[in-house]
Parts: structure tokens; C-alpha cells; sequence
């Protein structure tokens, strides 16, 4: 007796995850949210909060939002990736609100797809588009100056202005 | 008179700072643009200034062109330049 | 009282960590294995087992190793990969032996970074580079086709047989 | 007579399947070459022929081309096309 996996397995439909978090990401959760017996890759990007900006010691980032708006320009990052790699098969991303001390993790994003390279490739464009276009903003505060705490700019945005 | 569209305004980040407000109703001449807006907000806030060129702007959650016309009821934002990720 | 970032923090050691496990592999452990507060982007592949190849239904992978020169190969890729990625802080890089079910983990490589370019393509790289030359093979069983389990062969290793 | 290098051949996955056994040693003459071991691999395990110009060669534990020379006490692995990750 022969087994058609034409017949048996029906694709799944594409999962879309996005949300803004004022808790701990967790990697391992957005790759469970990805995870799938139809992908054979899964491939994460994980921004994290450094010690050190040129000469200053980091303490901790303050990121804050345009909530309702950077969570649909999160889905229409997904859907600009969706674009150009139809093979992505789920996607996820998830951005912290509120602080975030050095190491923490600010922002994952994950992505499945049948083979690596839409995974790969996907992640990469999905982060450099967050970083274009998602209304988050990001004031870093530096050890023993307090008073020079800094609004940060993407040049990814500075660059070019976001399209509607 | 004139007829007047009322929108309401968002600042966030480095534009709440200036502002000292996250969000004020603005009563503007029917026809006015995202850059109209501008001017007069810098008029008020001067320090807004420094955002000028290089901030974007959202009208109800969606990126709009500085000469987008502003209709009653908009939520309009001034989006400075952003840093997630 | 202003501190120095130049003066206070010192550069942290680059790491390696490479490895052949028979246990389920864990995502969020090599993500910890390469955080450092020096680093603003940590980036993950996970290889998984498809359910289907061409028209079979895939029951599970039998991954087998020649585990003495396996591991010493994933130690050349992650060095190769800091070659041309010297911007790469940690890396890690596990790869399981025995069966692996559907949607089981068979490979993770986490690659860390100050800024996120140089971890994601290290990571994109590291992968290609150990599909080619770690010696590893996986036999492919299929669901009501117990004869005709079938030994893979990667195409990178095809087109070019690893060098020195 | 001629002198002679005894050498170690491990065999993996495919090949491992076709000779029925992981381990044997293996009598060359001196200067036999990895192209030498592999003819009279194919000779005494026909089922490897197969592999012929598909599989690479490592040599204590680091790939070598088909013309390596092998010294006695070498631990040589034939390696089937890989297909980890």
C-alpha cells in the first residue's frame, strides 16, 4: 500500500503573527508560531540592546509607539516580504514596547518556508523594511548622563520616507 | 467665512517632547495640506523646527506626502524619524 | 561623573561552540549561547524535516555522522565564516544524529553581531558552507515504503567536492 | 618483496550499506594513492562502483584529492555525497 503525499497533505495556509509586546520576547515561542511540517527552514532575526553607543556606556532603550499604526505597518512588512518571496510559508514578528536593558532582546522576527533560501533572504528584507517604515521610536539612556539621553534615527527611514 | 475641517493631532517621541502633549485638535482652512499643518505647528512649537525635512507624516494610520489635503475628522501624525528594531 | 564606554568595557572573547547531539535541539539555547551585551543582532537557522519529498510522504530522517571529522568540519565553518565575516562575535552551531521526526530540528546555527548585516549573512553562509563539506548523511524513510528509504546528497557538496 | 602500508578504512552511510561493515584494514603497496584503495574497493565491493567520481576522500580526518599518497597508519573515509543540515 503507497502512500501519495499528493493526495494526503494539504498545504497549510500562510500565518501571519504581529504584535507589540511590553513583556520579555521569546525566540523559541515565535519559532513555534512558524514551525510547521510543510517547512523544511526556519530563520530568526533578534535585534538586541548593545552596552556601548561610540564613547557612552548604554544602560537601557525606551521604545515607545504609534501602537495601532505600527502594528498594521508590521503586517504590511509581512505582506511587502510575502511580495517578493512567495515561498515563505508563516511569518512572525513580534517588538517590544517599554524598557529594554542592555541584552534584551527588542524585536524577533521569524520565518518559515519549504526551502532556505526564501527564509533567509525574507528575514533579511523583513527587518531592513521594519526598520524603514514601523512607527517605533527608541530614546537611549546613557550611565552617569542621564541628561544626554538620546532619540535615535534609522537610516533606513532618513534614507527615504516611508510610501503609503 | 471660510469653511474649516477639524483633525486631530498625534505627536510622539521627540515631537511630544517639544510638544509637551501627545495629542490637540486642530480647527485648519478647508483645503489645508500635511504641509500647512506643519507651519502652523512649528509657529506654535518652536522647537519642532528641528524635525522639519525630516519627519514623515501618517493621516489615519497610513503614510501620507506633505501635501496630502486633510479632511474633517483625520487623525493626522507627525511621525519623527523612527529607530525600531 | 561621565563614564567611557572605551575605558569600562572590554571586548569580549569571540566564541565557538559546535557540536553533535543526540537530544532534541533547542533553539533559545544557542540563542544564549551567543548574546553578548556587545552584540545588536543575533541571527538563527533551524533546518526541520519536511513531511513530503516529491510525491512521498516523509515519516522521518536517519541522520548518521563521521562524528570525530563531522565535528572538526563545523569548527572550519564557523571559522571560514569569520573570515569573511570578521565583524561575527559568537557562534554556535548544532547538529542532531539519530532519527528525526516531522518537524523536528535537525540543525541550528545562531551567529551574533554588534550590527545586524554581518549575522545574517554569516548565518545564510555558515549553512551553505556546512551543507557542502560536514560529513553527515541522511537516509529519507517514507510512509508505507519501508524498501525504498533513500540517502540524500546536497547539490553544494555535488557541484564541488570539499576542499582541504 | 615490496614494502607495504597498512591503513584504516572507514565506511559511512552508503558505502557503509554496500560492504556490510564500518571498519577494515587494508594492505597497500607503498605509494598507493586514494585512486589506488578506491579501484580495489570497487573490486572486492562491486555495489560501490557506484560512488565512483561522486564520493570524496578524507584522510585523518581532513579531505584530501583522489591522488593523496597514503601512509601507513592513516585513517582514510570514504564519504558519500553529505547531506547533513
Amino acid at each position: 500500500k503507497l502512500y501519495s503525499a499528493s493526495k494526503r497533505l494539504k498545504a497549510e495556509e500562510p500565518k501571519t503573527h504581529c504584535a507589540l509586546v511590553e513583556t520579555s520576547l521569546d525566540v523559541a515561542g515565535l519559532v513555534a508560531k512558524v514551525a510547521s511540517p510543510f517547512a523544511g527552514a526556519i530563520v530568526t532575526f533578534s535585534g538586541t540592546t548593545r552596552n556601548s553607543f561610540q564613547d557612552k556606556i548604554v544602560t537601557h532603550l525606551e521604545y515607545s509607539a504609534y501602537e495601532s499604526m505600527a502594528t498594521k505597518e508590521l503586517h504590511k512588512v509581512c505582506a511587502q516580504t510575502r511580495e517578493r518571496w512567495p515561498d515563505v510559508l508563516h511569518m512572525a514578528i513580534e517588538h517590544k514596547i517599554g524598557d529594554s536593558p542592555v541584552q534584551d532582546t527588542s524585536v524577533v522576527i521569524a520565518v518559515s518556508s519549504a526551502h532556505r533560501a526564501a527564509a533567509l533572504e525574507a528575514c533579511h528584507f523583513a527587518i531592513d523594511t521594519l526598520k524603514a517604515r514601523v512607527p517605533i521610536w527608541k530614546k537611549e539612556a546613557y550611565l552617569g548622563r542621564r541628561n544626554e539621553a538620546q532619540w535615535k534615527a534609522n537610516s533606513e527611514f532618513l534614507a527615504q520616507k516611508p510610501l503609503p | 467665512g471660510k469653511r474649516t475641517v477639524t483633525v486631530k493631532v498625534l505627536y510622539f517621541a521627540r515631537s511630544r517632547e517639544v510638544s509637551g502633549r501627545a495629542l490637540e485638535t486642530w480647527r485648519l482652512e478647508e483645503g489645508a495640506t500635511t504641509k500647512d499643518l506643519e507651519e502652523k505647528l512649528v509657529h506654535k512649537y518652536e522647537g519642532l523646527k528641528e524635525l522639519t525635512g525630516v519627519c514623515a507624516w501618517a493621516v489615519n494610520e497610513e503614510y501620507v506626502d506633505d501635501s496630502q489635503v486633510l479632511a474633517d475628522g483625520d487623525e493626522v501624525a507627525i511621525i519623527p524619524p523612527i529607530s525600531g528594531g
